[in-house]
């Protein structure tokens, strides 16, 4: 059973970087920004955010740095997307290719950094608990603040006005235009807030699951994060859901090789992209459901006074 | 065939021939310089050659160069632009380069790990094994619940040997320790290899290896509070408490000498398998808390490896179907490494080949 | 403060001018860059615009690695431009490498020319890749982007899987490749001694054939009438289906017979190391081409160009190989906020 | 006695668009109390201004005065915050958020969801406007959504309250409820500025009127001792022609729709029950109807881009075209001009010519290839005929103006010869040259023995037009009736849906 604990805690770890990206991308989907440049922004993060704890030598430090470098990209693509419109998807590929690029080559000097160690995270008392406690609570604590994070964006947007106004912008911005509410600046807003937290998932990357830097070191994880925000149906809850589950999926094809398992590894490789399109073409049967649950806008420049 | 004296004599007196051209070598390179890791090591390498032979020689290097067709081209260019010798350190190059050799007869090539030579192209290659032979000593003695894990990269010989000499290593000392093997069919993925080493300690293994070439699995094992090895360079810095000892190479003394062939003009087509003996290939800072015992051990084998004396691969060898692969007090040639494919008994799992 | 406003027209001095200004930026950028490394701009520049064109054998090389862009480029035009998203041509481009190697080795031995047959099972095994995806969206309205996209990753692993198993070179020391490609199952080369082989004709052909579709046949009208204007596509009657179809077939095929180039033409075996990121790369040398054929084939060239200026500029200058990503992703960056002056002017004062 | 303060005074407002001048130098007043109308034609600078007052649009000269003082609106915010609310003419509401959470949104942060959910009710019932605050706007008839526009701009307390052409989608039961309310709150003190092209509303609502013509007043007058002919020559310069008279219809029978019933494929599309429809040769037939009761699906199961009526259902020259696609009913003789010109009658950013291949196949030769030249010369052939005012036949059809555009594509349509032609909406947004110049051809085509089917919001135009007519409602149709027998207040209260059964209109159908 502690196999299964341990199992358990693996994947909510292994979820957590993609929980986080995701989520950020969801606050872009909502006002209607896609960014395929998640992936870019990741690595960004992730460079960032070990160079400023290999600098600095606090560990909190660098999430911070991480979100910031992220933010500031996420700025010149929200302002080029937004106020320049151009193509949302052709900017984000761009962003992609030029941020793997940037961190490739900025990073450079810090493969060969060690950074300091981390004490065992573990929450008082709770940590004790047979089973539970090794399955839910030995984790960072930027594992509960990913679901503190799906929690409060739940709330923001199921309960709040301020929820409101961005759905609002990403239903139809024309309208939320002609009401008054700035709409360029909103989105612009969101983007940032968006892209800082994918660049808070590469720091976490980069300065506490795999406390390393080597370019590349994201390895996808920004495009699986794009996927899950599709998969959840822009709901904030389901894309914990999924990202545990991707998170799941993954560890559970080394743990069934660790075991002997007489498949392939490498078609215990595919398990995790298998499962995302299952899932996928599950929730994409009904066009009702993901019509009535996407932003309207999703994708489409928006031009005040059109 | 196997390795050459290691001469290692220092710089001939420089003084001797100032008019003449400094010769170009130049290196090709699989991944980033930056890894820790591989290309890391051969970069190592290259430096040595530059500290070995001053302005006599100038090198270059490309590196991340994908091994399909653009590495032809690579290669190509580093000979057209007047290097007279060229390292092709990834597997993935023999073919081109076989094809860049035929082209450029003057120019010597050298091939890391491969198994085609030409008049110009010859071939090299070190003993992990060794290494890992030696880690299984160490591992066993540190292993309380008898069951080791390898994080694997892809399922070639090479890597199959490493296996299997780190689980025989081990059975010296502990006839039933188990080793389980998790491939995340990549060298270089660092989260992923995190998640290969944590799913392996969470099944109970106690000590890692890992074939892989980034720090991920000894910082995996620093942070469960288990045992790893460093790999291809020393990476005790990343993992104090974990960090049991590093399999190192140090292909230093090979480039120097091949240098020195093409300088000389004594350069000539073969293949060179190095190890311990030729001191490339070394297990090295193993930590204060492995056991005297073991270390002894360690110092035994290394010794006799040194001497050319002890391999690794004597038989009986049984597989992990039971089927013997090594006859009693055979010692296993060149050829029989080179075709490994099976895992030997101790060893959790099937091949993914299918063979 | 600057601000935008739209044109009644868009301008056409613009269309022209956009692709030559963004060029400019990178290069300023460029040489800022390299001014910035204490590298000689001069020496960046022409490692990265000269070089890779210096000489015959040069020209080789870059149309060599512009003919698998070309051919995806083009191919994922006719997706974009009816709004179907295909990202997952890297995932075409392996199983057309695949199917073509399955096809050489079955037919191994023979010494009528099999190539035509390898290119032919790396078309059609792309096509059916890329019919997974058409299916999935047609039948059950699942995202392609990411459906194409998950693919190639599975793609990659039945490759892997292939080469380190069944099919690995029984002579081969257990090495994850196949047996070398029979010389009747290589692609002819169109000069010897060079790389260049039949492979830049047929991307040239199909960029031709692919811009006749889209401007000069009724089909290829309707197929971009929806990326336009889906519901101008539904009141005229063109389906929404067909363009799907279409769109991911033709991507499909086209990035299938690129791998099946490549294996069939410099690489001569199939490896583990088939997959470069040609089908990621194509996304933006369609994007930088404008979508059609004739600006694919330029951008195809420049995109080449700067691959191989990559390399170059490691060997020659020491410069990290990262700088060519860096590059890259400045021109796209460039040419999209360029291209905004087609539609917009540019004017100072208030809102 | 002396005259009270003017509640908005607008002093030499201009505002320039690229191409444009939408408002030129327009000065206008309006008194407290005062139901102040501004007429025009389509373009004519009606809206712009109105959201210039809002602060939605920034005039680029002019002053604003708001109750003597000058003011600078710059937002909506600032607008609702001085006492100045709107009704848009294109509804901004947000179809997944309810009713409340749409007020809310247009109402400053002061307020509770909870309290602005009572708030709707307790002024829904002062003002008899009945909505249901927790439904999302998706659920809601178009009549019930302007009634949460409405509302919305209640809540504020306005003292200025724009109305953009509220009525263009309402019933004429609808229009005489929001007089009523729209009077009561006059009474009470607050003007209100009443944006419209419809005389006769004009005339039985305002009590001053100010009317534009290419973004300049031409006039300020009293609705209610001004002449329809001078509003007419104000609006628009001259008098419309007349259209030729009815003919009585003869011919075969060329539609016939026998008992369609279709469930929506829309997220929030009306359903269609049990649809029965005849056109003959040689007669316009027209339907009526608020938008959003069903036209729109009914306009797709006929023109085929939705395929999913029941073989046997639809019937075009005695073949059943239920389940053949909108390329296969062109060929049989269907041609249809869709209500929306841009992006679905035409792709905005293609030329002239590349849209004629939308339903033409002339220029297509074997095999599918284009001939251009002759794709160019048809192209000019229909700019000329039709007087369509464009830079040629390469001209991006967003480049044209909405009239022009029009009749480019119902010449298109009509010089495809075809059998019936169906038409939405033939003059929507279309100046009134333009607007006679395409009923006089729909009304040639009847003479040359086509059948037309219209499908029109506007009941004036549909009485011009048309031979028979049926009203649609709720996604049901109403038996038909001959123009010439029926009054605009009996197909008003049919519009509601409440038409007498006919069980012999049935027989009709079924006998035919
Ligand atoms: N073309 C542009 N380039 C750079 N920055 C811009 C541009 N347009 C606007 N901005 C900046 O963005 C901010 C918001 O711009 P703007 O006032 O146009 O939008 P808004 O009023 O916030 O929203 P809305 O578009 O809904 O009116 C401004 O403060 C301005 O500095
Ligand atoms: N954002 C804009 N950009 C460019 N031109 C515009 C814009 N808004 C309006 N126009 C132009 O300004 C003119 C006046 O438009 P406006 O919408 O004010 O007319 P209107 O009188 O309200 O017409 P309608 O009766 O059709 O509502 C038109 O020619 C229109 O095309
Ligand atoms: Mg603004
Ligand atoms: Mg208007």
């Amino acid at each position: 059973m502690d196999a299964l604990a341990l199992l358990i805690a693996a994947s909510l770890n292994a979820g957590t970087v993609l929980a986080i990206a995701a989520l950020g991308l969801l606050i872009n989907e909502k006002v209607g920004v896609v960014n395929l440049g998640a992936e870019g922004l990741m690595l960004c993060g992730a460079l960032a955010g070990f160079a400023a704890v290999v600098q600095l030598g606090v560990h909190p430090l660098g999430l911070v740095a991480g979100m910031a470098v992220a933010a500031l990209l996420s700025l010149l693509f929200g302002w080029m997307v937004i106020y320049l419109n151009t193509n949302q998807y052709a900017t984000g590929l761009a962003l992609s290719l030029f941020g793997a690029g940037l961190s490739a080559f900025a990073g450079q000097s810090y493969t060969q950094f060690k950074l300091p160690e981390l004490t065992a995270a573990r929450v008082p008392l709770l940590a004790d608990l047979p089973f539970v406690g090794v399955a839910l609570f030995r984790q960072h604590w930027l594992v509960y603040a990913a679901v503190a994070l799906a929690l409060a964006l739940m709330w923001v947007y199921d309960r709040t006005r301020t929820g409101l106004v961005l759905r609002a912008v990403g239903e139809n911005p024309d309208s939320a235009h002609a009401l008054g509410y700035p709409v360029r600046r909103i989105r612009l807003l969101a983007v940032v807030v968006g892209g800082a937290l994918c660049g808070l998932a590469g720091a976490y990357v980069s300065t506490v699951y795999t406390p390393l830097w080597v370019e590349g070191m994201i390895a996808g994880k920004g495009w699986i994060a794009l996927a899950l925000t599709t998969f959840a149906t822009w709901r904030p809850a389901r894309v914990l859901l999924g990202a545990y589950l991707f998170g799941g999926v993954t560890m559970l094809q080394f743990h069934l090789q660790g075991m002997g398992v007489q498949i392939p590894s490498q078609f215990l490789t595919m398990m995790p992209y298998l499962a995302t399109i299952v899932v996928l073409v599950l929730i994409s049967r009904s066009p009702l459901w993901i019509r009535t649950h996407m932003p309207q806008s999703l994708g489409k420049p928006f031009h005040p006074g059109a | 065939g196997c390795g050459k004296k290691e001469e290692a004599a220092p710089a001939p007196a420089p003084a001797e021939a100032p008019k003449a051209e400094p010769i170009k070598a130049a290196w090709v390179y699989v991944g980033p310089v930056g890894d820790a890791g591989w290309s890391y090591a051969h970069d190592l390498g290259r430096k040595a050659v530059e500290a070995h032979f001053g302005d006599k020689v100038q090198t270059t290097f490309v590196e991340s160069v994908p091994e399909g067709a653009d590495a032809e081209r690579v290669i190509r260019d580093l000979a057209a632009q007047g290097n007279k010798i060229i390292f092709a350190t990834s597997f993935g190059y023999m073919e081109p380069m076989l094809k860049v050799a035929q082209e450029f007869p003057d120019v010597r090539f050298e091939h890391a790990t491969g198994y085609k030579t030409a008049p110009n192209m010859r071939i090299y290659d070190a003993s992990f094994y060794q290494d890992t032979y030696m880690a299984g000593i160490i591992a066993a003695h540190m292993t309380k619940t008898n069951t080791l894990g390898f994080v694997g990269s892809f399922p070639i010989p090479e890597v199959l040997r490493n296996i299997n000499a780190f689980v025989l290593g081990a059975q010296t000392v502990k006839p039933d320790v188990k080793l389980k093997v998790v491939w995340v069919n990549s060298w270089f993925d660092p989260p992923k290899e995190t998640e290969a080493a944590q799913s392996l300690i969470n099944q109970g293994a106690d000590v890692l290896l890992q074939n892989t070439d980034s720090t991920a699995v000894l910082q995996t094992a620093e942070k469960n509070g288990k045992y790893a090895f460093g790999w291809d360079s020393d990476m005790s810095g990343f993992g104090p408490k974990a960090h049991l000892a590093s399999a190192i190479v140090n292909w230093g003394p090979y480039y120097i000498q091949a240098v020195q062939d093409v300088l000389d003009g004594t350069w000539q087509t073969k293949r060179t398998v190095l190890g311990v003996k030729e001191g490339v290939n070394d297990l090295i800072k193993i930590a204060d808390v492995v056991p005297e015992a073991a270390k002894q051990k360690v110092e035994e084998v290394k010794a006799g490896l040194k001497r050319g004396e002890f391999e690794v691969f004597t038989g009986p060898i049984v597989d992990n179907t039971g089927k013997e692969v090594l006859a009693a007090g055979v010692k296993a040639d060149q050829d029989w490494k080179d075709k490994v494919n099976f895992f030997v008994k101790g060893v959790e799992g099937k091949l993914p080949s299918g063979h | 403060m600057l601000r935008l406003e739209m044109r009644a027209q868009p301008s056409r001095a613009w269309s022209a001018a956009s692709p030559l200004l963004a060029l400019v930026l990178t290069v300023v950028v460029g040489t800022a860059l390299f001014a910035l490394l204490g590298k000689d701009p001069v020496a960046g520049l022409r490692v990265f615009f000269w070089e890779p064109m210096r000489d015959l054998r040069a020209w080789s090389e870059l149309l060599l690695k512009a003919t698998p862009l070309l051919l995806i480029g083009v191919g994922l035009a006719i997706g974009f431009r009816s709004n179907v998203w295909n990202i997952g041509a890297e995932g075409q481009f392996v199983l057309g490498a695949i199917a073509a190697t399955g096809v050489a080795l079955a037919l191994q031995g023979q010494t009528w020319p099999v190539w035509p047959l390898v290119l032919l099972a790396g078309a059609v095994s792309g096509l059916l890749w890329a019919a997974v995806t058409a299916w999935l969206r047609d039948r059950f309205n699942a995202n392609e982007i990411l459906v194409s996209l998950m693919l190639v990753y599975v793609a990659v692993q039945l490759l892997n899987y292939l080469v380190y198993g069944p099919w690995k070179d029984p002579l081969g020391f257990n090495f994850p490749q196949t047996q070398r490609l029979d010389a009747a199952a290589q692609v002819p080369r169109l000069w010897p001694g060079l790389r260049l082989h039949l492979g830049l004709p047929l991307a040239l052909l199909a960029a031709l054939a692919v811009w006749v579709f889209l401007f000069r046949t009724r089909a290829g009208f309707a197929q971009q009438v929806g990326g336009l204007a889906p519901l101008a596509a539904r009141y005229a009657g063109f389906s929404s289906r067909t363009a799907l179809w279409v769109a991911m077939g033709v991507t499909g095929a086209l990035a299938g017979l690129a791998g099946a180039l490549e294996v069939a033409g410099p690489l001569g075996q199939l490896t583990p190391h088939v997959p470069v990121g040609y089908g990621f790369a194509a996304i933006i040398v369609a994007f930088v081409g404008r979508l059609h054929p004739v600006g694919i084939v330029g951008s195809a060239l420049l995109m080449s160009m700067f691959y191989i200026g990559g390399e170059l500029a490691q060997s020659r200058l020491g410069l990290p190989k990262s700088i060519t990503g860096v590059f890259q992703g400045l021109l796209l960056f460039a040419l999209l906020a360029c291209d905004t002056l087609i539609h917009y002017r540019l004017r100072w004062g208030r809102a | 006695m002396s005259r009270p303060t003017p509640r908005l005074e607008l002093h030499h407002i201009t505002k320039r668009y690229p191409g444009v001048v939408a408002n030129d130098d327009v000065s206008l007043q309006v008194l407290p109390g005062s139901i102040h109308a501004v007429l025009g034609e389509n373009g004519a600078g009606k809206s712009t201004l109105m959201k210039i007052i809002y602060g939605a649009v920034k005039p680029d000269d002019g002053v604003m005065l708001f109750n003597g003082r000058p003011v600078h609106v710059r937002s909506p915010q600032e607008a609702r915050a001085l006492g100045i609310s709107m009704v848009f003419q294109h509804f901004s509401l947000f179809e997944t958020l309810t009713v409340a959470e749409n007020v809310w949104l247009g109402l400053d942060a002061t307020l509770t969801l909870q309290e602005v959910t009572e708030a709707i009710e307790v002024k829904a019932r002062e003002y008899g406007l009945e909505v249901d605050a927790r439904r999302p706007v998706h659920s809601l008839s178009v009549g019930e959504r302007q009634r949460v526009e409405i509302v919305r701009a209640l809540l504020t307390q306005p003292q200025l309250l724009i109305l953009d052409e509220p009525t263009s989608v309402l019933t004429p039961q609808a229009v005489e409820r929001l007089f009523v309310v729209l009077r009561q709150l006059a009474d009470e003190g607050c003007s209100i500025l009443y944006i419209s092209h419809k005389l006769h509303e004009i005339r039985a609502l305002c009590d001053t009127c100010t009317v534009m013509r290419g973004g300049r007043v031409t006039g300020v007058c009293d609705p209610r001792v001004t002449s329809n002919a001078e509003l007419s020559r104000l609006m628009i310069g001259s008098e419309p022609p007349a259209l030729p008279p009815h003919r009585t219809p003869s011919g075969a029978v060329v539609l016939d729709v026998r008992g369609l019933t279709l469930p929506s494929t829309e997220p929030f599309g009306t359903d269609l029950h049990d649809i029965h429809l005849q056109v003959r040769a040689g007669e316009i037939v027209g339907i009526a109807g608020v938008s959003g009761n069903g036209q729109p699906e009914l306009l797709r199961a006929l023109s085929g881009e939705t395929v999913a009526a029941p073989a046997g259902t639809i019937w075009l020259d005695g073949h059943d075209i239920s389940r053949a696609g909108p390329g296969q009913r062109r060929r049989q003789g269907l041609h249809f001009v869709p209500e929306e010109r841009l992006g679905r009658g035409a792709v905005p950013t293609l030329g002239l010519a590349h849209n004629l291949l939308l339903t033409r196949g002339d220029a297509v030769g074997r095999g599918g290839w284009l001939r251009m030249g002759v794709l160019r010369a048809q192209a000019r052939d229909i700019i000329a005929r039709y007087g369509v005012k464009a830079a040629g036949p390469d001209a991006a059809a967003k480049s044209l103006s909405g009239g022009n555009l029009q009749k480019f594509i119902v010449g298109r349509e009509i010089e495809a010869r075809p059998t019936l032609l169906i038409v939405a909406q033939p003059t929507w947004g279309v100046d009134v040259g333009a607007a006679a110049q395409i009923r006089g051809q729909i009304v040639a085509l009847r003479e040359a023995g086509c059948g037309v089917l219209v499908v029109s919001e506007e009941l004036d135009e549909l009485f011009e037009l048309c031979d028979r007519l049926y009203v649609m409602a709720r996604g049901r149709l109403s038996p038909p009736v001959p123009v010439a027998e029926v009054s605009a207040e009996r197909i008003g209260e049919w519009m509601s849906g409440l038409w007498p059964q006919a069980p012999q209109a049935e027989g009709c159908h079924a006998a035919a």
